[in-house]
């Protein structure tokens, strides 16, 4: 399994194979396995300080501020200031916690991210393992999170703490179904349910194919990351900072580490399955390309990331029983209608020529349109004219005494 | 949670035990120091009890150890953002008790920087209504952006931006500066773009109207029964307007209307203050337009020696109807100084409004009705 | 109308901001624009005219002004003027309601114009009489329209010398007049 | 992928044994454990070093069901039953039945042992299979998701159908019971 295809793990495994003796090739598969683990968790803590960097300076100017602008050039060393702030807090564990619990639980919360790392290609032949079920072990893993969430809240012997844990622990295992759902269109096109594989079936990207399916994923994944509108998790203006209300230093950094992490992750499983991966979105694949595979890649997380971002800077967040329900109402049969729709039309035309599939595009686009606009009457409140609930009345000045 | 709660006995048939939880006094919602004990089922409310009195300061104590000229000052900190209101409601009642007469222009100044401190209050109220809905700060940075403007105006009029201590017995301390009238005229065209932008972030948005459009429903009849006046009472389709109905200073030859709410919910509640800035820039267009030449203040004494009596002086504040009660026995200071301050009498359907709703609402629900503790404590 | 488009209107409005300049101000190096009303923590103290009537200090509500003199007569205007021992404004209490600076019958006290006198130690927050003057008087025009009239703006850096904070119509009397005034009046 | 000689090599052999003794290990201690939260978190662990193992054995399939499902969802569900117990720090007392208890599950596990090595298993090493089965077992054994999806959908599809009529029945039961009036 883990040495299938042309992946990095075989290429270095190869490597240290060729260099040791024939008795030693165990140690070869540890050392390899070391190499990569050390890789990927200090790339994931550079990129979660990037995209915090990024998310700070953005934000601000959305925000019409500068953002962090002090610490090196442009405030770019800011992360490293947070990080030498944070290791030398003191590290204060309640005394009515469940101290093993407590010290469990952002280890547990990190792991599912560092865990996400090791399916997805970042470029051509740039990925740890072909896993062949890759996808489903993308969505599996991230539920760990949640006994994550549900362990600090619940370690920490804190009422705000706790009531994040039950909000959290709900919602995600909520979002996990539209989530799982909203991907088996992808798999009945793509055929495979390998984050790999997925890249190569997509000859335009998913996206156009799966309108429906990409809007279902990204407000699911944006749940799943309790990331704004969903964020009822550490909802700062009603519980305080939720399931991290106690925590502090460098236990404190370790759940923004998860957070973040999860969140580049996942906008990296978005990319992979949605938005082509890796590939030139302008340039087919066997044409010469300019740019190298993970650059575009890097680009659309980018793209992803900034969409996040500018939707925490704008909109405010639901309720949980609102969050409950549009998981259930309105995201769930989003999720069938798109299965349905696409088994149909993969059933009716398995293997579509250029054509074909353009027009399978109109059709999913409007079947996309649609659902959504059929959802909204059906489900929404009447859209508001803010006139109608407020009326200006005209009084004479009139003196009372 | 098991050992923090000392139950002495477990209840008879098995259901939920309500949690406890202390909301406050330290908590990012709480608009200052205040503190809600909530009893809830899950994240149900099933009973709130507000304790106050954090930031008491004894104002009313405090002021009657200072002459009537000393106390405008303590007037700056009762609502530390409107401090021009508070300050034309205490002036008024000292007028009143000394019978002190106010210059035109005294008068129209006066109106111009209460109506644009209540713009100003609206926008931090907008703000941080919109930041306890969760939007990540966005709002309130916009809100404090706009407001920003209107304290510059103010640097101009009286050299200080919050604490402004502008109005005296007998009209303003100070004429406006020259370049005053430019800046107002540039602020009030800009103004109205701000809040187009404003309304655009906000009033239309699914997820706002979601969160508060039929939340927390006050009836008419229930607020005037809990004696509520500002905005609350207006959104619940009250037309109830001090500037209307007892109008103080030259108010009663603006024009300008009272947006007044249809249903009574969070919605109205925010609608109508965003409403009413727009008519506060009415009334600050026309007070620019017709503002009369001469002296702005009465010269009267530092030491007011009002003569014996009581009066009552209030103000339509941009949270209420904001009083001033003084009692003079003839001395330099007042014998009794009695604040009725709108944000602690509008906290008193607080209890009705949240019952039976979730903690997400909670914060939203008490923002709605705008308290600031430095008037709720004193 | 669409369901979501409210929150797309929303999103414009962000994006809008995006590409506006910042509002912020980065504070060290670069100051926002201030009025010359402005009334700041240093208060400027012009000796000249100062009496020590202690107007300033009655009117004060906090009573944070402290004055101490003596009817020295070592000084010229004996009798119209006390030596003046002890000044102090402990602005740590202060609130810069300007009411002293409004009581001031001799023009003597200004608002000042600055707003960088933190300290580390609560007891250095008082100003002494000798810091009071030796500080650059660079007043506030706060209450004081002489100087508004003159357009005099403080953030310029320039200073006012005592003769020209006078709210008087005509010029205020040298001192050798003074002098001479007060040996008439003998 | 056929099998490359990695699961005959003496890193796997040992990574296999120690996941296997974590998961004894979690085992006792959801049995021994008082704390009756801790026994269920140790309990999502048996679920998770389960994956592992399976993921050892090339199920990956079987493995990320069992992620999905025991790791996710029905932690939680044992997590949720968990904080309905009243007293969660000495919830789970040692009694008096310890030693029976011990007695039966050390037969269950003589009798599991005795099954599991008196079975015939079709071992692919072994080479009792004709060779053309053995390389069809091969392939399967390689890449067994399709495999399985084509069991559960074609072959086997009334059965599946039926469990899942019968368990949307019992959600639907579940909640009747639940609403109140």
């Amino acid at each position: 399994m883990i040495l299938a295809g042309n992946s990095l793990y075989r290429n270095i495994y190869g490597f240290f194979v060729g260099l040791l003796p024939d008795g030693l090739s165990w140690l070869g598969l540890v050392i390899t396995g070391l190499i990569l683990a050390f890789v990927f968790v200090n790339a994931l803590m550079i990129f979660v300080a990037g995209v915090v960097y990024l998310e700070r300076r953005v934000l601000g100017r959305f925000q019409s501020r500068l953002g962090p602008n002090r610490v090196g050039p442009f405030g770019a060393l800011q992360p490293i200031a947070d990080l030498l702030k944070m290791v030398f807090k003191e590290d204060v564990v309640p005394a009515a916690a469940d101290k093993l619990v407590f010290a469990a639980a952002p280890i547990v919360m990190v792991v599912p991210a560092l865990a996400m790392m090791a399916v997805i290609p970042y470029g051509k032949n740039t990925f740890v393992t072909d896993l062949n079920v890759g996808i489903l072990f993308a969505i599996a893993i991230t539920s760990v999170s949640s006994l994550g969430i549900f362990m600090a809240g619940w370690g920490s012997a804190n009422r705000f703490a706790t009531l994040g844990a039950m909000r959290g622990v709900a919602m995600l295992v909520s979002y996990e179904v539209p989530m799982l759902l909203s991907l088996v269109g992808v798999l009945l096109l793509g055929g495979t349910l390998s984050l790999v594989g997925v890249v190569d079936a997509q000859r335009i990207p998913f996206i156009l194919l799966q309108p429906l399916g990409f809007l279902v994923f990204l407000i699911a994944a944006t749940a799943e990351m309790n990331r704004a509108p969903f964020d009822i998790v550490e909802a700062d203006s009603e519980i305080v900072a939720g399931y991290h209300t106690e925590y502090s230093g460098v236990k404190w950094g370790v759940f923004q580490l998860a957070e973040y992490g999860a969140m580049i992750v996942s906008a990296a499983v978005l990319v992979t399955v949605f938005l082509s991966g890796w590939q030139n979105p302008f340039v087919p694949q066997g044409w010469p390309q300019v740019l190298p595979s993970q650059l575009w890649f890097l680009l659309k997380v980018g793209l992803v990331l900034f969409l996040l971002i500018w939707v925490r800077a704008t909109i405010p967040r639901l309720r949980i029983d609102q969050i409950m329900g549009f998981a259930w109402k309105i995201l769930f049969p989003l999720a069938l209608l798109n299965l349905v729709v696409t088994a149909v039309e993969v059933q009716l035309v398995p293997n579509p020529n250029t054509w074909q599939l353009w027009v399978l595009v109109a059709i999913n686009l409007a079947v996309a349109v649609g659902a959504v606009v059929g959802f909204g009457a059906a489900f929404g409140r009447r859209r508001t004219n803010p006139t109608a609930s407020v009326t200006l009345v005209s009084l004479q000045a009139e003196v009372v005494r | 949670m098991t050992n923090l709660q000392q139950h002495p006995e477990p209840p008879a048939e098995l259901e939920a035990e309500p949690v406890v939880v202390n909301l406050g006094p330290q908590h990012p919602s709480t608009h200052g120091v205040f503190r809600l004990r909530v009893i809830m089922d899950g994240e149900t409310i099933q009973d709130v009890e507000p304790i106050f009195g954090y930031l008491h300061r004894g104002t009313e104590k405090l002021a009657e150890e200072r002459s009537y000229t000393q106390v405008v000052t303590l007037t700056d900190r009762l609502d530390y953002t409107a401090a021009m209101s508070n300050n034309l409601a205490y002036v008024l009642a000292v007028e009143k008790l000394a019978g002190i007469e106010v210059p035109e222009r005294g008068m129209y100044l006066r109106v111009i920087a209460a109506e644009l401190q209540r713009i100003a209050a609206h926008l931090i109220f907008v703000g941080f209504s919109l930041d306890e809905l969760g939007a990540f700060h966005t709002p309130l940075l916009y809100g404090f952006r706009e407001r920003e403007r209107i304290l510059d105006l103010f640097e101009m009029l009286c050299g200080a931006r919050i604490t402004v201590s502008y109005m005296r017995p007998g009209g303003v301390h100070q004429d406006a500066p020259v370049d005053f009238w430019p800046a107002l005229d540039r602020f009030l065209a800009d103004m109205p773009h701000y809040l187009d932008e404003l309304q655009g972030l906000i009033a239309e948005n699914e997820i706002v109207v979601a969160r508060t459009k039929g939340l927390a429903v006050l009836l008419a009849a229930k607020a005037i029964n809990c004696s509520m006046s500002g905005p609350v009472l207006r959104a619940s389709g009250v037309a109830w307007d001090l500037r209307k109905q007892d109008p103080y200073d030259v108010y009663g030859r603006m024009q300008f209307d009272i947006p007044v709410g249809a249903n009574g919910d969070t919605y109205d509640r925010l609608l109508v203050r965003l409403y009413e800035a727009r008519q506060s820039l009415r009334i600050v267009a026309q007070a620019r337009k017709e503002i009369p030449g001469g002296p702005v203040r009465t010269q009267a004494p530092f030491f007011i020696r009002p003569p014996v009596g009581e009066a009552y002086g209030h103000v339509e504040a941009p949270k209420g109807e904001l009083g001033f009660y003084l009692v003079s026995q003839g001395g330099i200071s007042p014998y009794r100084c009695k604040i009725r301050s709108p944000s602690f009498i509008n906290l008193t359907a607080l209890k009705e409004m949240l019952v039976g709703y979730k903690v997400a609402d909670l914060v939203v629900i008490f923002g709605s009705i705008d308290v600031n503790m430095g008037e709720v404590d004193r | 109308m669409t369901y979501g488009a409210g929150i797309a209107k929303g999103l414009m409005v962000t994006m809008r901001n995006l590409f506006r300049k910042p509002t912020t101000v980065q504070y060290p190096e670069e100051r926002l624009p201030q009025h010359p009303r402005f009334r700041g923590e240093d208060f400027v103290w012009y000796e000249e005219r100062c009496t020590g009537c202690a107007s300033c200090a009655k009117y004060c509500p906090l009573g944070i002004i402290k004055i101490v003199t003596s009817p020295s007569g070592t000084q010229t205007q004996e009798g119209e003027k006390y030596r003046l021992e002890v000044f102090d404004i402990d602005i740590a209490r202060c609130m810069f309601c300007g009411l002293c600076v409004e009581a001031c019958p001799y023009d003597a006290l200004h608002m000042g114009s600055g707003f960088e006198r933190g300290r580390y130690a609560r007891n250095d927050l008082t100003i002494h009489i000798d810091e009071l003057k030796s500080a650059p008087k660079r007043p506030s025009t706060w209450f004081r329209p002489q100087l508004e009239a003159k357009g005099y703006d403080p953030f310029s850096g320039e200073t006012v010398p005592w003769q020209g904070v006078s709210r008087a119509s005509k010029n205020d009397p040298t001192k050798e007049e003074m002098d001479s005034r007060w040996v008439e009046r003998q | 992928m056929t099998p490359s000689g990695l699961e005959q090599s003496t890193a796997f052999t040992v990574i296999w044994w120690v996941v296997a003794a974590m998961s004894v290990i979690a085992a006792t201690l959801v049995v021994r454990l008082k704390d009756v939260l801790r026994a269920a978190l140790a309990l999502v662990g048996v679920f998770i070093s389960v994956v592992f193992l399976f993921f050892m054995l090339n199920a990956e399939l079987l493995a990320v069901a069992q992620l999905l499902i025991y790791g996710g969802a029905i932690s939680i569900l044992i997590i949720f039953a968990v904080l309905l117990t009243r007293d969660v720090h000495e919830g789970s007392p040692s009694n008096a039945l310890q030693v029976p208890a011990f007695l039966l599950s050390a037969g269950l596990l003589a009798v599991m042992t005795f099954v599991i090595n008196n079975t015939d298993w079709k071992l692919l090493s072994a080479a009792r299979l004709a060779p053309a089965a053995q390389e069809r077992a091969a392939e399967v054994f390689a890449n067994s998701t399709p495999w399985l999806a084509g069991l559960l959908m074609r072959q086997f599809v009334l059965p599946f159908e039926v469990a899942s009529v019968l368990l949307l029945a019992a959600v639907i039961g579940a909640l009747a019971l639940l609403r109140e009036e």
